[in-house]
Formats: structure tokens, C-alpha cells, sequence
């Protein structure tokens, strides 16, 4: 019995295991149509969807920042200083994930994992200081339920330190199936994955950083 | 041969028991739990299957059933309206009626129906094994079939949600919606979002990167295309709503201010959001059908479709055009005239491409050989009533006259025309065209037309009069119509409203006779032929139904309707050239087979899916409960996302038992990564 | 013509075809003949500037798609006859007509700007807002509310006191009226076919919508956003009068409080009001016994903040919504099929005695919410603070529902 | 069949609904329902698991009698050694002194026991899996891993966010950003370091790192303990004596006109003109300069106004509501608007004219003998 034929002149299909998560048994990398791995191209698409979530709710906030009614608005409870180094350090963790993706390609496990774990230790920080900003916000009389702005702004902020969050946990997850030997495949595809969606969710915080702090300042 | 492999175990325990037993205990007996599942038969094969047929049967079955429940739905508001001033139901159990009609038909059917052709016959026609990601697409069925359950439990816990399908606020705030409905049609309409996006993901990675050698984007049926267009639209849209519905509940159960006026909120950015989503949404619910219909047409005319290309483009202009229309559900909304107008403009854009398109359908019967099964009789059905559809349209694409259209019963008959007499009349083509590729039987051709003729009769009973109904100043949404309102004449409004009900009831008889149908079939004994219709394209070129993994070679595409060029050719003839059959349908089978590949791994199947799906039930209920459940829910979650991440997508060899009969070299243990 | 002579001359294989056209001609001639005489909200039946304007371009966008779609399915007619399998070759495998497909791009592409330039241009004419009378019109569930704005001259009767009135609105014949209507609680839209398309009644937002009436009549209309539990019992009436008549109208609104003769049953009646109704309903310049005036607080009872002013309630002809008549049918027909120069008289009357339709009221006042779902159960109303959604039900003894239909009988 | 797993899981299931039934009859009201509700969907959770368990055994039975006597205790290997007993023996330590002193102690105990309880268990019935060691382990990390590694991961996050929250808020405000940059560089140079010195050796990182988390928890742990600085709430715009009295408060907000997104839905526009006097445009009116003295505003309906400030100084427009029974009277304002800017105000009046004791107008602190009277009919 013959093993995969392939037809004259033809690439061979994606014949097996079309798997999920890169967790890819069989080694070797898939012939797909257009050359970019599935994966990839998920992700790609998922990040097209999201840009999409994000907008409804920054449209959201951009009609809503000025309604604050007589509670506190923006430029009474923003920190810019604060926010300004918060969004330093998410862009800093972006840099630690190109060196983590780098590594990764280099096969080298130790700093992938040194640099995964860098990123998602700032990553927490990030997540660490909106807490503290929210807290504060909410001290200073800026309650989810307060008006308008208050409510578009802790949901758009919300949702991306949602993001960032679960973004971490893949980041920990990450770095702990590496340390196990648990991903046979193409580490470094994995780590580029984790990575598109680590800057993608950077590149909104410069968004919102922007939109929400700074030009209404 | 081919072969799906099923390795055993080492050693398998085998054959006698007096032979020298092996060291080790087998998996099973040793795992109990945890193990892959992995059988092929049974209940287990379907729950925790990541095949596409069967995926794609569930979603059917599914949405099937939703459908008798939206049309049951259906009929009960026209009863409801049969007579002036009538009792048959509360306002308060109207309102909900007419919002679940609407919630349930195109959330619970018209979209997962489609799903559930896309699901079968995506990666047949692509000349796929699979989809890209076997288990996502499990986890959107789950979630659709339990977000869909969800969704209708709350009949039972409190009402449902009594807002209408548009779910307008401020109405829909707990001040003016105080039961949970609403809560229950949030909630779910996120967990059956979520399911519609990893299906866009994962459908579009299918078709931009699994087709088969030699097939280029312009050589893939106008089915794939229209998916393919209907899903990037999925995967724009599904997030605008997700907005929405978050912004809705957080207002409804953590009391946000989104949609509170007092506090200055302006109601109209539901009505934004809502509807860049829904507009989409439409051709969302019409291009999959497009795209059956643009296959039917064109096998029972044996000729390829008329301008292919324009077809495709068309549709693709279609989900283009369609995201910059939006507004014009809002003409009456107080946009303001600049908005108005250019929102007009751009509405009348869309037809064009829609023109073309019937155009073309139209110009693909012309110098055909038109053969009227009861699939042809469903597609040139919804051309007619499409067309009806398209044209009742472009009365309200012109603002001025849709402030006198919108909200009255015109709107109720240009949308059922489009997706009735559209979307669905091309649902029910696909299922007597693919119905032997799914099952190997025919549906009964004659039952078949009794079943079209009814329903297409019945579309035109229902909706034909609420043109006139709307026309007449008859508005929708409205529990009851007084008798002062109706006019004179024998053609009165009342005698409009009659002719609708019994209009309704002429669909209901079509759709029972379906089912009937469906029974019947299932009892026949007689096998459908391999190539019942002399169809065209690469699903018909494997058995019916498909082997698991679908085809024993890939096959090599070399022209659009790569089938049929393969079984006939030009042949000059004194007459000139002339199609010849030159091979039979099961020839060319024969052909794939005796060159099939060996080594065929398919993804096994996997509990996560349906672990994971559950999860968001219990988390939804808990926001509208209690919290607590939440907590238990996002728990499961988690497990179900570990469970899933940790999991190869290829059982381990020691998931598998020993085969029940025999290590043949069928069976043998093949070689693994 | 050619296509259906086809049709005739081919004995064979009609099954699908003959059902189709019989299909096809009877539904164009439903639509043509089918329509009901004299449906009091038929949009093809303007009656004043706005809805005409709309209704021309409503009939041309009829007109060109009907024809539009005769051609595409006497083409489909045409090819599924004439190219039925009647054992011919299977055809040649072509795969379009690039230029045939340009030109049926092209081709609708000019249709629509055909249709689409006027609709423009109506846009921006209907918008105009050049007024000299402004009323304000206030929707909340489930019923309308009309102010007229101090300042405005409308049919030469310059408006200096508040007139409030609600489910009919009254407006000076052949005049543009401009309409700022705002909603207390939902989104409601405000439509009355025959004076112009519709405008939502959005809370938070003024949206503006102009109303002229060619002659006097009453033209009713619906409320057409869906609002909650009594959508379909929200409605209305522009009623147009002459000037005169709108004076007298005018004068009559704006008049004194006439006290009911004392001892007499109406009397009694006043008291009643005051003790079961005033909390929500205004009757202007009604004194309490000690002689303090009574202001109705509906604030205070009613989510939307409001209730209907009943001072002139006699001189409408319906009640709750604009949903149950105070006049007998007849009564009713008469006035709605009244010539015009008749009907500013007509209506001017109100309710007489003779045309009084007691059983609706007196239902009404036995049980409201019985009549007209509300959301008004004492005991559901956790949600509102205790607030209701229309008019509960007041438990009131028959004697003095007697006597609330004998003073409000006299409030006109 | 019944295998070890499945009897393991059914007993649970079983445990789990008779802990749900004692609890619904024992304990009422809220807590009753949600803590039997809990309790019900553990107990599906462990149905589940049985029936998988169960189901999926059912086609061994041969092998499983046919291997009994390599899958007898006698044949198992050893056992190795558990950390699990001490932790369970701690848990329950931690029981006892919770119980008598601080709940918090007793609920942490509560978890620990719980944890180590499942470990133990997990990792007693892996061990008679099979014969092989190594695989035994892998049974056992592939049951608990799904479990493990988000705990832990959640756990490491959690601490981190929480410490780091906790210093921040304990700081001064102006040290907030400094006390973050730091933090922030020294996992970045760290991860640089690290990075760099390939022969450094794990133990001295991990050295390292644990320092650097101990001292982040321990920070944090005394942060909170010592409590936050002081937060002040920020006073709102609102109260009759700020709106009436005119001047400026501190910061001006520019900002507030961007209120002004509903152009079409004023009610009136106010001008406060170059020479203090004050009129009321009403859209909709033939003549567009017609200058109104009264607005007429429906009752109980919200409306906006928009005020022009085309004076030279800067202004707030203040609505005077009215006065009704008792209560004070009903005061609103804008912020203070530069010149030539606008903003944005809305209000709703509940009742009429006749109903307040002072009237209902419009008026600019600080300019005389200029108002606009609203009419609420």
C-alpha cells in the first residue's frame, strides 16, 4: 500500500492532523494553500474580529467621555503622569516579547522562557496598576454606575485589562509547557502566536492610551 | 485502500486467552476515565465527535428542530391576528412571541443551518479532509445547541423577552423589562455569538487554506465563495453585537448607565450598534442560500453558471456594500437629513450587485437543459421570490417613502420575501440536492413537490397581503387591530389579515410534509446512486455518505466544476463539438480509491468541547441567579481550557483499545510523527 | 406577449410554468384591485403637502419596480418553458458574457439613480422647519401628549396660555405645524399617514416633523416604535380645523373652570375627582374644598411622570391612548365621514349626550388595566418603586363611577 | 464498567448530593439555595466525570479480567513517596487554630485541605495504574494539570497584582509613577541579565527571582496592612449655593461642550450676548432671530438647552427649578464656560409652574435683570 501519493505537480494537502493550538504530533510543517500556517491565519482573523469589539467600545466611550453629569470627569480623575508609565511598561513588555519570539527561534528554551516569563511579569504589573487606578477612581468618587463616562470608561479599560490578563495566563502557560517538553511541535510558531496577540493587545492600549488620556487633556 | 488508522495497543490483548498473556494491563482497565474517546459508533461517537459530516448533521438535526418551534411561534401570532380585537393571546405573551419568532428563526435556524451545510460540505468542496480546527468546530455546535437551549428555558423561568428581536433601549432596561427574559436572550444570543465566531475563524481558515492541489479561489464553487463572504462578515459583525449585548447587560444586571437617559445617555447608540451589526447579519442569513442555489441551478441546467465571476464579485460586493447601509433601518429615528440621504444613497448601492446576481441566475437557465426536481423548483423559487423580496426593497431604500413603510407590515412582507422566499426556499433546495450526499437516499421527489408547491404558495398568501396590510396603514408589532381601522370593501384589511393566517398555514402544511418526508425516506430501503443528479462539483466525487475522511486521494482540480469535466468531454462530432460522457461517476471513485493514500490521521475526538460549551450555560444563568453559579461555571471553563490546551489533537496509542475483531493489516498500527 | 404565446402554443411540460403565471397574474392583481376602500390610515391617500410630497415618490418607486420585476420573471417564465429538457444535447459549457454582464450591472445602476436623485431631494425638502406654530407632542407608554409652545401663531391664533391636551391633536387647516416630539420613558413614533411619514419619539432627543392638512378632517394614526405591553393600544388623531374653528377650538381650551352646579350628581362627581383622580390627572383650576388648588402629581405615582390632562376631556372623541371611543360608532362614522366644511362643526361639539358611548368609560373606570394590559399590579411593581405603567385599577363602587362619568360628562 | 475511577467518581457524585440535600434541609433562606445549588452542580460536575468514566470501560471487560493478576496490588511496584499527607496534616492544624481564632485562617485551611485531599487521592489511584512508574505519572499529570496550572497561574498573578496595587496605593500620588518605573525596570533588567549570563546557575536565579518575589508579597503584605493614603472624593458641579452664586470654581472644563453631541435636540439655544443681555432662540420658528423670552418645556420629559456664551467673561448658565412643598429648590449649572465657548445642559421638571412657590427660569449669576422664564405647561 502506498504512503501519501501526491498527485503530479501538486503540493500534498493538508492530509493530517489539522490540529488546534500548534499542537502538532507529527512534526514537520503543514502544506496549506496559501503557505501561512492555520494557525496563524486564525489568529490573524481573531485579532481582525477583536479590532472590531474594541471599536464599538471605544465609539462607545468617545460619545460618552464628555456626559459625567455632576460626578467627576476626565480631567479631574486621570493621572497622566501614572498612565504615561503604565503605558511605557506594556510597550516594555512588548519589546521583552519580540526577544522571547526571537529566542523561540533560536530554539533556545532557557530565554524563551526567561523572556516569556519577563513579559508576563510586567504584563502583571500593568494589570496591578489599573487595579490601583481603579481603586483610586473609585476613592475619588468615579463609581462604575456614577454617569456616562464613568460607565464607558471602565468598561472600554475593563475589557482591555481583561485581555491583558488572560493574556498573561497564556504567557504563564506558555512558559510552563515549554518547561515541560509538552509542546513537541514548532515551539517558535506558539510563541509567535501568543506574541501577535500580546502586541495586538499593546498596540489598543496606544489606542485608548491616546483617545482616552491624552487628547481630551 | 485507505484506512483510518486505529493503533493498537502494545500488546493487544487478542485472539485467545490461552496464548502467553502480555505484561502490561490494557488503557481502558488500567485509565477508566481520561482516556480519548474514541470510539466510532454509539452515542459517545456523536458527543464527543470532531468529524464535520457529523458536526454538520448535528447543526441540522438542531436548527431543524428550532424551526418547528420559531414557525409553531409563527403561527400562534397569526392566529393571534386572524380576527379584530382577538383573544388568542396576551399582549405581554405576544410580545414575547414575536420576539422569539424572530430570535429563534435567525439565530436558532437560518444561521446555524447554514453552519450546518457549511460544516458538511465546506471541506467536501474544497476537497478538505476536515475543518482546520475539528474541535472549535465542535465547540461552536455545543455552544449554539446549548446557548439555543438556554435561550428558550426561559418560557419557563419568567417570561421571555418581550423587547422584540431589535431589543430597542431604553425598553429594554429593567425599569421597562422587569422579568428576566431579556436577560436570557443577552446571554444567550452571546453564547450562540460565540459560536458563530470560532465557526467564522475556523471556516475561513478551511477554505483559504485547505483546498485541494490546483484549486485556486477562482476555481472554487460559488457555495464556497458565498460562505466565505458570509463568514469574514460573521467575523466583523459578531463583535459590534457583542458590544451591544455587553453594554445592555451591564446595565440590566450591574447597573451601568449605557442606556440611562437621565444620566444623558442617548438611546440611538443601541440602535447603532444593533444594527451594524444587523445589516450585516442579513447577508449573513441570504448569501449562504445564494450560494446553494448558485450550485442547484447550474446542475440542473447542465451549464455552468452564467458569469461566475460576476457572481462572485457580486457577492463579495454584497458584504461590502452591506457594512455602509446600516442606518437605513433608522430613517425615522431623527438622523438628521444629511445622514439620511447618504445612507439612502447607499442603500440603493447594495441592489446592484443583488441585481446581478438574479440576473445571472436567471441568464444560467437561458439555452440550459432544465431539469425540475424538487431542488430546481426550490432555486428558481427563490429567484421569483427573492426577486419580489429585492424590489419591495428598493420602495424603502428611498427614505422619504420608508418613513411612511418602516414599522408597518410593507417592512414585515419585504423581509419575509427575502428570507423566506429567500434564505429559507434555498435552505430547502440544499436539502433535496444534498440530502443523498448526506444520507445515500433520495428524498421523495414526489413529496418533494408537494412540499414546494405548498410553501411557495403559502409564502405568497402569507406575505403578498401585508403589503397592502402596510400600505394601508397597518403598523407591525401590534397585539391587535381594531375594526375601525380596516376600511370598507370586501378587500378590507381584516379579509388581508385572514388570507395571511390561512397563508401560514399553507407554509405549515409545506414544512410537514417535509418531515413526513424526511420519516419516509428514512425507511426506504433503496440506495440513492453515487451521482444521482449529474452534479458538478468535488463533494459528489466520494461515496454517499462520504467516507470519514471524506476522500481516499485529495483529488487534483483542474478546471471549476472539476466533476463534470471529468466525466465528460468535447468530442467533435459532423454537428461540431459535442459533451460526450466518457466516465461514470463510479468510475471516477473507483479511480480515487485504488490511488488512495495510506496514511490517513484524523484528529481524534475529544470531551473539551462539549465541557467547554457547558461552562457558558451555567456562568449565564449564574449572572441571571446568582452569582455564585457563575463561579462554578468559569470554573468548568477553565478546566475545559486546559483540559483542551493540554490535550494533543491526535490520541495517544494507548487511548485506542484493541479493535474488536482481529489485527488485520487494516488495522495494523501505522507509524506515528 | 410573446413569452405567454410561447407558453400557449407549447402543449407539453406546463406544470410548472402555467401555476407560475397563474401565480405571478394573480398576485399583480391583488395588488392592484386588492385594496381597501377608505382605510383611514392608506398612505396612497395623502392629505396634506409632507404625505404628498411622499406619496409621488412612493408611486414612481412602485411603479418602476413592478415593471422591473414583470421583465425578470416573464424572463424566467420565458426560460424555464422554453428550455425545459426535452432531450436535447447538453448545452455548451459557457461561462458568461462579460459584456452582457457589464450592461446588466450598468443598467440597474442606472435605474437607481433614477429613483435615487428625487429621494434625495425629498429628503431635504420634507426637513424644512420654517414655522409659526410649534407644538410640542410628548409620548410615553402608552399614550400621547400635546403642549403648544407660548409664542407660536398658529392658524393666525397667537397660543398665550397653556393649552395641554392629549391623544388628538388638534391643528389649524392648510398650515405648516411643526411637531417637537420627545418621549418620557421609550422610543414611540409618532405617525399619522395621511399628513406625513412617521418620527420617533426618542427620550433625551427632540426630533422635529412637519404637519399640514389640506382640508378639515380627522386623520388618525398609530404609534408605530414598539413601546412595551400596550403598543397596539397607543394612538392618535390629527384632527385640522378652519381657522374660525380653531379659534373657537383655541378659546374653548383656554376658558374657566365652570364648577359643577352644586347638589347635583356632577357635584358630587368634582369631590370624587378629587379625592380618586386629581393625585394624577389635572383638571385646570379645580379647588380643593378648603380652597387650595389642586395640582395633580403624577411624578409621584406614574414612571413616565405623567398622566392625561382631563379639563377638556369631552371635547375629544377617545379616550386612553386614543384607543376606546367616548362617541357611539355612529356618532363616529358620522364625524369621520363629515365634508369638511361640516366637520369643523361637528367635531366642535364633543361628545353630546346623544353620541356618548358610557359602556367603554364605565369599563375603563371599573377595572383600567382589565381593558388595556398596564403595568399597574400593586403588588409587581418592585422594579418602579412602587411607581405604575399606566392607570391601575382604583376599586371603584359603581355610585361613584356614576358620578365621575356625570362631572367628567361636563368637561368640555 | 465499575473501574476504579468511575467507583471513585460515583461516590463523589453520591457525597455531593447528599451534602446538597442535608444542606438545602438544614440551612434556609439565601444562603441555603445558593449553597445547594453549588452543591448540585459539583455534583453533575462528578456525574459527568462517572459517566465518562463508566461508560468509557464498558467494551474492556476481557482485558480487564485477563490482566487481574498484573493489576493486583501484589504486582503494582512500590509506591513513592507523598508530600500530600503533611499538607493535608498542616490543612487540618490550620482547621483547628482557625476555628478559634480568625475565620480568614479557617476558610485558607478549608482550601488546603480540600487541595491536598485531591492530590493525594489522584495521586494514590495513578499509582495503581499501572505497573510503570513513568506512566503512572503521566495519568496523573494528565488528570491534574488541567486543574494545576491554572490554580497556580491565577495564584502567582493574583499575588503580583495585588501586592503591586497594594504599594500604590499605600505611596504618595506623586510617587506612584516613579515607585512603578522602578518596578517595572528591574524585572526588565533582570530578564536582561538573566538573559545574558547563560552559565548563571538556576539555583541562583530562581534565588533571585524568589528574593524578588518575597520582597514584592512582603511589601505588598505590609502596605496593606498599614493602610492607604488618603483619597479625597472630587466635588461635583451640582448645589444651588456654587450654581448661584457665579465666580469660578477651580478648574474650568473646557471639555463640557463636547456635550454638546445632540445638535438637533435642544430645546432652545441661550445667548448670553456681547452686552449681558440674555435671549432664547427656538429652533423650528420661521425667523431664526426671533428672540424668545419664555421657553415652553413639557413636564417630566428630559430636555436639553445649549448655552452661547458670547460675552466677554467667563460664565455659567444656571437653571432655577423650582421650588415644590417642602424640599429646596431645584438648582442646576454648567461649568463655567470661556468666552465664546458653549455648553450643554440638560433637566427635567416634574411639575408645572403652578406647583412651585419660586419661578422657574434661567438666569447668569452675576448679570442682573436677565433671565428666561420656562413655561411648563
Amino acid at each position: 500500500m502506498a504512503d501519501i501519493t501526491i498527485h503530479e505537480g501538486a503540493a500534498a494537502p493538508a492530509d493530517h492532523g489539522h490540529d488546534d493550538h500548534g499542537h502538532d504530533d507529527h512534526g514537520g510543517a503543514h502544506v496549506t494553500s496559501t503557505g501561512l500556517s492555520n494557525n496563524k491565519l486564525a489568529m490573524w482573523l481573531f485579532l481582525g474580529s477583536e479590532c472590531l469589539l474594541f471599536g464599538g467600545l471605544i465609539s462607545t466611550y468617545m460619545l460618552y467621555r464628555g456626559r459625567h453629569g455632576g460626578g467627576p470627569g476626565p480631567a479631574q480623575v486621570f493621572d497622566i503622569p501614572l498612565t504615561s508609565v503604565s503605558s511605557f511598561v506594556l510597550l516594555m513588555s512588548s519589546l521583552t516579547m519580540v526577544l522571547a519570539v526571537n529566542s523561540a527561534k533560536r530554539l533556545d528554551d532557557r530565554n524563551t522562557r526567561l523572556w516569556l516569563m519577563a513579559t508576563a511579569l510586567l504584563g502583571a504589573l500593568f494589570v496591578g496598576g489599573q487595579v490601583y487606578e481603579f481603586t483610586a477612581f473609585y476613592q475619588e468618587g468615579l463609581g462604575f454606575t456614577t454617569s456616562l463616562f464613568s460607565s464607558s470608561f471602565f468598561t472600554l479599560t475593563g475589557f482591555h485589562g481583561v485581555h491583558v490578563t488572560l493574556g498573561v495566563v497564556m504567557l504563564i502557560a506558555l512558559a510552563a509547557i515549554i518547561g515541560r517538553g509538552r509542546i513537541s511541535g514548532d515551539k517558535a510558531e506558539v510563541v509567535e502566536m501568543v506574541g501577535l496577540y500580546w502586541h495586538f493587545v499593546d498596540v489598543v492600549w496606544v489606542v485608548i492610551f491616546t483617545l482616552v488620556y491624552l487628547i481630551p487633556a | 485502500m485507505a484506512i483510518i488508522e486505529r493503533p493498537a495497543t502494545v500488546p493487544a490483548f487478542v485472539g485467545d486467552a490461552s496464548a502467553s498473556p502480555p505484561a502490561l494491563v490494557t488503557p481502558t482497565a488500567a485509565l477508566g476515565a481520561f482516556k480519548r474517546p474514541v470510539s466510532t459508533t454509539g452515542w459517545k461517537s456523536w458527543v464527543f465527535t470532531v468529524d464535520h459530516k457529523k458536526l454538520g448533521l448535528m447543526y441540522g438535526a438542531v436548527s431543524l428542530f428550532f424551526f418547528l418551534v420559531g414557525g409553531l411561534e409563527a403561527l400562534l401570532i397569526r392566529l393571534q391576528l386572524a380576527a379584530p380585537d382577538n383573544t388568542v393571546l396576551s399582549a405581554d405573551l405576544y410580545n414575547q412571541m414575536f420576539t422569539m419568532h424572530a430570535t429563534t428563526m435567525v439565530f436558532l435556524f437560518v444561521m446555524p443551518m447554514a453552519a450546518a451545510f457549511a460544516n458538511y460540505f465546506l471541506p467536501l468542496q474544497v476537497g478538505a479532509r476536515d475543518v482546520a480546527f475539528p474541535r472549535i468546530n465542535a465547540l461552536g455546535f455545543w455552544l449554539f445547541l446549548f446557548g439555543g437551549i438556554f435561550l428558550n428555558t426561559s418560557w419557563v423561568l419568567g417570561g421571555a423577552a418581550d423587547g422584540g428581536w431589535f431589543m430597542y433601549s431604553p425598553n429594554s432596561s429593567p425599569l421597562f423589562s422587569p422579568s428576566h427574559g431579556i436577560d436570557f436572550w443577552v446571554l444567550g444570543l452571546q453564547i450562540t455569538g460565540i459560536a458563530s465566531l470560532v465557526g467564522a475563524i475556523n471556516l475561513i481558515v478551511t477554505i483559504i487554506n485547505m483546498r485541494a492541489p490546483g484549486m485556486s479561489l477562482m476555481r472554487m464553487p460559488v457555495f464556497a465563495w458565498m460562505q466565505l463572504v458570509t463568514q469574514f462578515l460573521l467575523l466583523f459583525a459578531m463583535p459590534v453585537i457583542t458590544v451591544a449585548l455587553f453594554l445592555l447587560s451591564f446595565q440590566r444586571n450591574f447597573g451601568a448607565a449605557f442606556f440611562d437617559v437621565e444620566k444623558g445617555a442617548d438611546p440611538l447608540l443601541w440602535q447603532h450598534l444593533f444594527w451594524i451589526f444587523g445589516h450585516p447579519e442579513v447577508y449573513i442569513i441570504i448569501l449562504p442560500s445564494f450560494g446553494i442555489i448558485s450550485e442547484v441551478l447550474p446542475t440542473f441546467s447542465r451549464k455552468p453558471l452564467f458569469g461566475y465571476k460576476f457572481v462572485v464579485f457580486s457577492g463579495a460586493a454584497i458584504g461590502t456594500v452591506g457594512w455602509g447601509v446600516w442606518a437605513h433601518h433608522m430613517f425615522a429615528s431623527g438622523l438628521g437629513p444629511v445622514s439620511v440621504a447618504v445612507f439612502s444613497a447607499a442603500t440603493m448601492l447594495v441592489a446592484i450587485p443583488t441585481g446581478v446576481k438574479i440576473c445571472n441566475w436567471t441568464l444560467t437557465l437561458w439555452g440550459g437543459k432544465l431539469w425540475f426536481t424538487t431542488a430546481m423548483n426550490f432555486a428558481i423559487g427563490v429567484i421569483v421570490l427573492f426577486t419580489i423580496g429585492g424590489l419591495s426593497g428598493v420602495t424603502h431604500a428611498s427614505a422619504p417613502a420608508d418613513t411612511q413603510q418602516t414599522d408597518t407590515y410593507h417592512i414585515v412582507a419585504h423581509f419575509h420575501y427575502v428570507i423566506v422566499g429567500g434564505a429559507v426556499m434555498g435552505l430547502f433546495a440544499g436539502f433535496y440536492y444534498w440530502w443523498p450526499k448526506m444520507f445515500g437516499k433520495l428524498l421523495s421527489e414526489r413529496l418533494g413537490k408537494w412540499n414546494f408547491w405548498l410553501m411557495f404558495f403559502g409564502v405568497n398568501l402569507t406575505f403578498a397581503p401585508m403589503h397592502i396590510l402596510g400600505m394601508q396603514g397597518q403598523p407591525r408589532r401590534m397585539v391587535v387591530w381594531p375594526k375601525k381601522l380596516t376600511g370598507e370593501g370586501f378587500f378590507n384589511l381584516g379579509f388581508w389579515n385572514q388570507v395571511a393566517t390561512v397563508g401560514s398555514f399553507t407554509i405549515a402544511l409545506g414544512v410537514l410534509i417535509f418531515v413526513i418526508n424526511i420519516f419516509v425516506t428514512a425507511k426506504k430501503v433503496e440506495k440513492a446512486p453515487l451521482d444521482p443528479w449529474d452534479a458538478r462539483t468535488l463533494e459528489w466525487m466520494t461515496a454517499s455518505p462520504p467516507k470519514e475522511h471524506n476522500f481516499d486521494s485529495i483529488p487534483t482540480v483542474h478546471a471549476l466544476d472539476e466533476f463534470f469535466h471529468r466525466k465528460y468531454e468535447e468530442v467533435d462530432t459532423e454537428d461540431g463539438p459535442r459533451l460526450v460522457r466518457v466516465k461514470s461517476a463510479e468510475q471516477i471513485l473507483a479511480e480515487e480509491e485504488a490511488a488512495g493514500d495510506a496514511h490517513i490521521h484524523l484528529p481524534s475526538p475529544s470531551y473539551w468541547p462539549i465541557v467547554l460549551a457547558f461552562s457558558l450555560p451555567v456562568i449565564a444563568y449564574g449572572v441571571i441567579f446568582n452569582l455564585m453559579l457563575s463561579v462554578v461555571g468559569a470554573g468548568i471553563m477553565i478546566l475545559g481550557l486546559f483540559g483542551w490546551v493540554l490535550e494533543p489533537s491526535v490520541a495517544d496509542d494507548s487511548d485506542y483499545d484493541p479493535p474488536a475483531e482481529g489485527s488485520g493489516p487494516s488495522k495494523e498500527l501505522a507509524s506515528i510523527g | 406577449m410573446e413569452q405567454s404565446e410561447a407558453m400557449v402554443s407549447t402543449r407539453e411540460g406546463q406544470f410548472a410554468g402555467r401555476r407560475r403565471l397563474v401565480g405571478l397574474a394573480a398576485g399583480v392583481g391583488l395588488v392592484l384591485a386588492g385594496c381597501a376602500k377608505n382605510a383611514p390610515q392608506d398612505t396612497f391617500q395623502p392629505a396634506g403637502s409632507n404625505a404628498r410630497e411622499i406619496d409621488g415618490l412612493q408611486r414612481e418607486l412602485f411603479y418602476v419596480s413592478g415593471i422591473v420585476g414583470l421583465i425578470v420573471f416573464a424572463a424566467i417564465l420565458y426560460a424555464i418553458i422554453k428550455f425545459k429538457d426535452r432531450g436535447q444535447d447538453i448545452p455548451e459549457q459557457s461561462h458568461g458574457n462579460p459584456k452582457l454582464e457589464i450592461l446588466l450591472t450598468i443598467l440597474p445602476a442606472i435605474i437607481l439613480a433614477v429613483v435615487a436623485v428625487p429621494s434625495v431631494a425629498a429628503v431635504f425638502k420634507l426637513d424644512k422647519k420654517d414655522n409659526d406654530c410649534v407644538i410640542n407632542v410628548t409620548g410615553q407608554q402608552w399614550w400621547w401628549e400635546y403642549d403648544y409652545v407660548q409664542g407660536s401663531t398658529c392658524g393666525g391664533v397667537e397660543i398665550t396660555k397653556s393649552i395641554v391636551t392629549s391623544g388628538e391633536l388638534v391643528i389649524p387647516a392648510h398650515t405648516d405645524v411643526l411637531l417637537r416630539i420627545t418621549s418620557r420613558d421609550v422610543i414611540h413614533s409618532y405617525w399619522i399617514p395621511r399628513l406625513n411619514g412617521k418620527r420617533d419619539a426618542v427620550p433625551g432627543r427632540l426630533h422635529t416633523l412637519r404637519m399640514q392638512a389640506d382640508q378639515a378632517g380627522i386623520y388618525t394614526g398609530q404609534c408605530t416604535e414598539f413601546c412595551g405591553l400596550s403598543h397596539a393600544r397607543m394612538r392618535q388623531a390629527a384632527v385640522a380645523l378652519e381657522a374660525a374653528d380653531f379659534q373657537t377650538w383655541v378659546t374653548n381650551q383656554t376658558a374657566d373652570y365652570v364648577a359643577p352646579e352644586a347638589d347635583t350628581l356632577a357635584a358630587t362627581g368634582e369631590a370624587t375627582f378629587v379625592a380618586q383622580c386629581s393625585r394624577c390627572h389635572q383638571v385646570n383650576d379645580l379647588l380643593s374644598p378648603d380652597g387650595t388648588p389642586v395640582l395633580a402629581e403624577p411624578d409621584l405615582y406614574v414612571v413616565s411622570g405623567a398622566a392625561p390632562n382631563l379639563s377638556k376631556l369631552m371635547t375629544r372623541t377617545a379616550f386612553a391612548g386614543w384607543t376606546f371611543d367616548l362617541i357611539s360608532a355612529e356618532c363616529r362614522d358620522k364625524l369621520w365621514n363629515a365634508p369638511p366644511d361640516e366637520f369643523g362643526a361637528l367635531y366642535l361639539q364633543g361628545v353630546t349626550p346623544e353620541c356618548f358611548d358610557e359602556a367603554n368609560l364605565r369599563t375603563w373606570l371599573r377595572n383600567a388595566p382589565a381593558m388595556k394590559p398596564m403595568y399597574a399590579d400593586p403588588t409587581k411593581l418592585a422594579s418602579t418603586g412602587g411607581k405604575t405603567r399606566g392607570m391601575p385599577n382604583l376599586n371603584l363602587t359603581e355610585d361613584q363611577i356614576d358620578e365621575l362619568i356625570a362631572y367628567m360628562l361636563e368637561r368640555k | 464498567m465499575f473501574t476504579t475511577g468511575s467507583k471513585l467518581f460515583f461516590g463523589a457524585t453520591a457525597l455531593s448530593v447528599a451534602c446538597a440535600v442535608v444542606f438545602a434541609a438544614s440551612t434556609g433562606g439565601p444562603t441555603g439555595i445558593m449553597g445547594t445549588v453549588g452543591l448540585l452542580s459539583l455534583a453533575i460536575v462528578f456525574g459527568f466525570l462517572a459517566g465518562i468514566n463508566f461508560f468509557n470501560a464498558d467494551g474492556n471487560v476481557p482485558g480487564m479480567q485477563q490482566g487481574a493478576e498484573y493489576t493486583a496490588a501484589a504486582a503494582q511496584p512500590p509506591v513513592g513517596s507523598s508530600m500530600w499527607p503533611l499538607v493535608a496534616a498542616v490543612g487540618v492544624a490550620g482547621l483547628v487554630v482557625g476555628a478559634v481564632s480568625t475565620p480568614v485562617v479557617f476558610k485558607v485551611s478549608i482550601v488546603v485541605v480540600l487541595a491536598a485531599t485531591a492530590e493525594w487521592m489522584v495521586q494514590g489511584w495513578s499509582e495503581r495504574a499501572s505497573a510503570d512508574a513513568q506512566y503512572n505519572a503521566g495519568v496523573r499529570k494528565r488528570m491534574l494539570h488541567p486543574l494545576e496550572f491554572p490554580i497556580l497561574g491565577a495564584l502567582g498573578l493574583g499575588a503580583v497584582v495585588y501586592a503591586f496595587s497594594r504599594i500604590m496605593l499605600s505611596v504618595d500620588k506623586e510617587s506612584t509613577p516613579w515607585v512603578f518605573m522602578v518596578i517595572g525596570a528591574l524585572i526588565a533588567v533582570g530578564a536582561f541579565v538573566f538573559a545574558g549570563r547563560r552559565n548563571a546557575s538556576r539555583s541562583t536565579i530562581v534565588g533571585i527571582c524568589t528574593v524578588g518575589a518575597v520582597a514584592l508579597l512582603g511589601a505588598g503584605v505590609a502596605s496593606a496592612v498599614q493602610g492607604q493614603r488618603t483619597i479625597e472624593e472630587h466635588p461635583t458641579t451640582s448645589g444651588s449655593a456654587l450654581c448661584l452664586e457665579g465666580g469660578t470654581e477651580v478648574e474650568i472644563d473646557d471639555h463640557a461642550s463636547q456635550d454638546v453631541s445632540a445638535k438637533s435636540s435642544v430645546i432652545a439655544n441661550i445667548f448670553l450676548q456681547s452686552n449681558d443681555v440674555v435671549i432664547a432662540r427656538i429652533p423650528g420658528f420661521t425667523d431664526p432671530e426671533d428672540n424668545f423670552s419664555t421657553i415652553t418645556v413639557p413636564r417630566s420629559a428630559d430636555v436639553g438647552i445649549r448655552f452661547h456664551n458670547d460675552s466677554s467673561s467667563p460664565q455659567r448658565i444656571t437653571a432655577r427649578l423650582g421650588t415644590f412643598g417642602d424640599a429646596a429648590e431645584v438648582v442646576m449649572c454648567t461649568t463655567v464656560v470661556n468666552p465664546g465657548k458653549e455648553a450643554f445642559l440638560s433637566f427635567k421638571i416634574p411639575k408645572t409652574n403652578a406647583a412651585s412657590s419660586t419661578p422657574l427660569e434661567l438666569v447668569i449669576p452675576g448679570v442682573e435683570g436677565q433671565q428666561i422664564a420656562i413655561v411648563v405647561p
